[in-house]
């Protein structure tokens, strides 16, 4: 917990942290789970190449455009790097997590399932890893298999998914829930659908936030990640593929940058990433994430999450205390991120985060793209409070306060 | 001069007078509690505001005594500014409803205070009124 | 052509332009239509959402959320006002021109045409407006028609174009082309288009840096947008619709922010923009788009197109004086953007473009993703100087004396 | 105390002296010239070096004497990097070839000033012709 004692340091990298809301409250972030702040390095970077070296990439003689193709394909190493992918996988860049699901769905899936084959997908899952499913089962006629939530531990129950996997072709799993904190047994998950002979593609846009993932570890065949909630900017994300799958893929978008001839007939594609990144790149995306990673380097991903870990649970424990609040998770594990999502039993959700707004709090309130989660714990909606490493032990302080004193108010 | 009708003007003074939102919310449970209830047994698909982000009905008439409104929401901000809207138009007549303007509820401080969804939120309410009164014109 | 008196101050807002190489040598950029450069506001507008605002959008009950959901759909605005969207008419938000002429082949292509339609292309077409009708042409058994290109006029055939036109059922056309500049008549192809019951699109990826796109009077179905060649960001684009083609429409992608509900057997979508657009939005590249919007709004659009034109045209006359240079597209005409292409006929393209280089010029060089066209003109890949309204009378003059030089001392 | 072969040191001291980049460039285009040509007329798929953005074609034989190279390029940049190739590495065994660093371009500051595209031509034929040469090795 070093982190603590360099926290100021930490937060003033992060320009926003010092922001003073209209009201003239200072903010309290605690909307991480959404999307994470940045850190000047990572604003600068991407300063940096548009003032610099900003030019379109590849087939290019120009220095300028061999400075931006070499950062761009840099930080595609960056990226393969920082998630441990073994020797032979690909990072193909996309627009974000959903973007990448749906590229497995229709670059993989699409291809390589037929009528009648079945996919695995949890109750915990975000609409991201729902509905491109659903898309492609109308499509194909595949069968879609839920499993459970159990709503007392938040837990996947693991004799289901064993059940449900066998004969499955593929398991669609959120590595850590954005609504719970439930981290997944996904080392388990992913050896029991190998096992029974299914891929398997994992939701790790919240994992990729809290913990260095290893995909050579993992063993997953996919993996979909974000780059805007870990420090980085929007619009880029990834699907990072396994060695072997690339051969399984066919591309789903035509144009630029991923044929190598094209005729009036037919097209040649590229046998590289690039067959499946059409048009201009999202170079200073790319540059900019690439950023977010080099920074991270320098953090302690370890000592940063027992930090956020440590909020979010003094923050739960606060909570419970409040009469007529009940909290959705069960942060007595450790097995849980930065997430803190709860209800009070009578003051509607909306009305609590529009009070806590104007105190400065910044907390997110709905159904979280997670609405058969929603059903499953009995719920249209939650507030959400999701912590990351630049918060403080005062905010989480100061947000239990908050609701304490809302609920005391205002019952 | 006032250009709202006394009762408005009154109701939009002890708001801007407030001392701060948190106290403005308060006020806004209070006036919530006035209103004159739709029960939750009485919310249909007919009766739903649609555009919110939580749950509110409203159901309006036209008597002898003019407009009259009854509504609730599971939100009490939502229906506390329902509730202000009701003593805004009570007794007006169709053609004064639908040309009342929704604007006495910025001059609370209440709106801009709100998320873009949620001021959103109270004006779909309020063009759902007036909607619903222009079709009793005819 | 008052630019011409303000270029220092054109030229200080842009701070790449003050660049010196590695090579020590000042940075002449010529390569505009591969990606322009960016001016401080624009760079500007991102760090400001990065520094002080930066949120997800949509659903959010915290002042910062409502920041940028305001500034995201204000962005949509700028974007839509700026190209004259009929009112009823949609900007659906891509990754650029590639993303956005891909979701019109299968967003509307692939839902309203059935085998045996046929769609008419031009051997000018850009391979991003080649590939995805390919690819669907192939999925769905249609028949790609190509209209010719005069390899002396460098115009498209409109009696060709008229008579392929002739019950087909969709015609994806060039705007203006990347290679030779030629701006085609599309104000007369879209009617002739719809005289014959055919639906239309535009590539814009040039036309809209070059000229000031009025939706309304171009009266196309679609057009095809892209934020990085008009002093945008990276990694945003957009599909902008006519009134009345959302209906006909249906989502390729599925996941966050696009679904009103979402059942584990079923899923409610969005009946708006949001339908085409799954996942957390480019929220910082819309708001450097409509950044660089505004900041072209206090441009005077004619008089820069006029002084780029100028620029050209007296690059194009230059070169052509130059023992063994042909110029490829007719300068002489006024419906032409910013692009020369030339090629020498003994010296090899890239040595060229790399002697240029060594001397701080960048032009591109290769076969600009173009290669039915390159066939069509009889070459693999050519030279490609293209200017901007920022490029001075001295940078085309300099151009010229390099192409000259290089001339003398190599042949 | 020399680390390349005489006749490479001096190419790579010439090319260094040079004025600047334009001399570089004129260099190769002797270079070019020099080259023990492989018509068009011999270019096929076999001989061609993939990954050149220009067509690049070569042929090595091992003789009594040694490697020997021919080739030819329709960019002449591309043709003096390896008309000086074909000198370092003339009368070479395979064994040697394969040991060959193709260090000494950067040497000649020629490599660093072409785009990682170029680059990586240039280091595709090299490498091409040491895969030859292995092959050759058996
Ligand atoms: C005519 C034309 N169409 C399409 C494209 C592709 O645009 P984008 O890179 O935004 O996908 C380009 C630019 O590369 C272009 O010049
Ligand atoms: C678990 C999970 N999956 C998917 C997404 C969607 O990610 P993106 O916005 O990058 O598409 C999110 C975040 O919104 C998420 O929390």
């Amino acid at each position: 917990m070093n982190l603590i004692s360099d926290m100021s340091e930490v937060r003033s990298q992060f320009p926003i942290l010092e922001r003073i809301l209209p009201n003239g409250k200072k903010l309290i972030y605690l909307d991480n789970a959404a999307t994470s702040q940045k850190p000047y390095f990572v604003i600068n970077a991407m300063n940096e190449y548009y003032s610099k070296y900003n030019s379109n990439v590849h087939r290019a003689v120009h220095a300028l455009a061999g400075e931006a193709t070499e950062a761009f394909e840099l930080a595609r190493k960056s990226v393969a790097n920082w998630f441990g992918l073994p020797s032979g996988g690909m990072v193909l860049f996309t627009s974000g997590t959903t973007d990448a699901l749906n590229l497995c769905a229709l670059g993989w899936a699409k291809v390589n399932l037929s009528s009648g084959d079945a996919i695995v997908l949890t109750e915990m899952e975000h609409h991201s890893n729902i509905v491109p499913w659903q898309m492609l089962a109308k499509e194909k006629n595949l069968e879609l298999r839920w499993v459970d939530v159990d709503s007392e531990t938040y837990q996947l129950d693991l004799d289901d998914f064993k059940s449900k996997i066998n004969g499955a072709k593929l398991a669609c799993i959120i590595h850590t829930s954005n609504v719970l904190g439930t981290r997944n047994p996904v080392e388990k998950l992913v050896e029991m659908a190998h096992d029974s002979g299914a891929k398997i593609i994992l939701d790790c846009a919240q994992a990729a936030a809290h913990e260095k993932l290893d995909m050579s570890k993992i063993n997953a065949d996919f993996l979909a990640v974000t780059s805007h909630k870990m420090c980085g900017p929007t619009g880029i994300g990834a699907l990072l593929i396994s060695p072997g799958i690339f051969e399984q893929m066919e591309p789903i978008q035509g144009g630029g940058d991923m044929i190598t001839e094209v005729f009036k007939e037919y097209s040649n594609f590229q046998e590289n990433e690039h067959k499946f990144e059409a048009g201009t790149p999202r170079i200073a995306e790319a540059i900019g994430w690439s950023a977010a990673i080099n920074w991270m380097q320098k953090l302690d991903m370890n000592a940063a999450h027992q930090h956020t870990l440590m909020l979010a649970k003094n923050a739960a424990e606060g909570l419970k205390k409040i009469p007529g609040i009940k909290v959705y998770g069960d942060h007595s594990n450790d097995d849980v991120s930065g997430v803190v999502s709860f209800l009070h039993e009578s003051l509607h959700a909306e009305d609590i985060a529009h009070m806590l707004d104007s105190m400065g709090i910044a907390v997110r309130t709905g159904h979280h793209c997670a609405q058969p989660l929603m059903r499953r714990l009995g719920v249209t909606s939650t507030n959400r409070a999701s912590f990351y490493f630049y918060n403080t032990i005062e905010e989480s302080n100061a947000f239990v306060d908050a609701v304490k004193s809302i609920v005391e108010r205002f019952t | 001069m006032n250009k709202w009708p006394n009762k408005i003007q009154e109701i939009i003074d002890e708001f801007s007078d407030a001392l701060d939102q948190m106290e403005r919310y308060e006020m806004l449970f209070e006036y919530a509690e006035e209103i004159d209830e739709l029960d939750k047994s009485e919310w249909t698909n007919k009766t739903r505001v649609v555009g919110c982000q939580s749950e509110a009905h409203v159901l309006i008439e036209f008597g002898e005594n003019g407009f009259h409104l009854r509504g609730s929401s599971d939100s009490q901000i939502i229906q506390g500014l329902m509730a202000i809207t009701a003593i805004a138009l009570e007794g007006l007549t169709p053609e004064e409803v639908t040309g009342f303007s929704p604007n006495f509820v910025s001059e609370m401080k209440v709106l801009e205070t709100l998320t873009p969804n949620r001021a959103n939120g109270f004006l779909n309410m309020f063009m759902r009124i007036q909607d619903d009164a222009r079709e009793m014109l005819g």
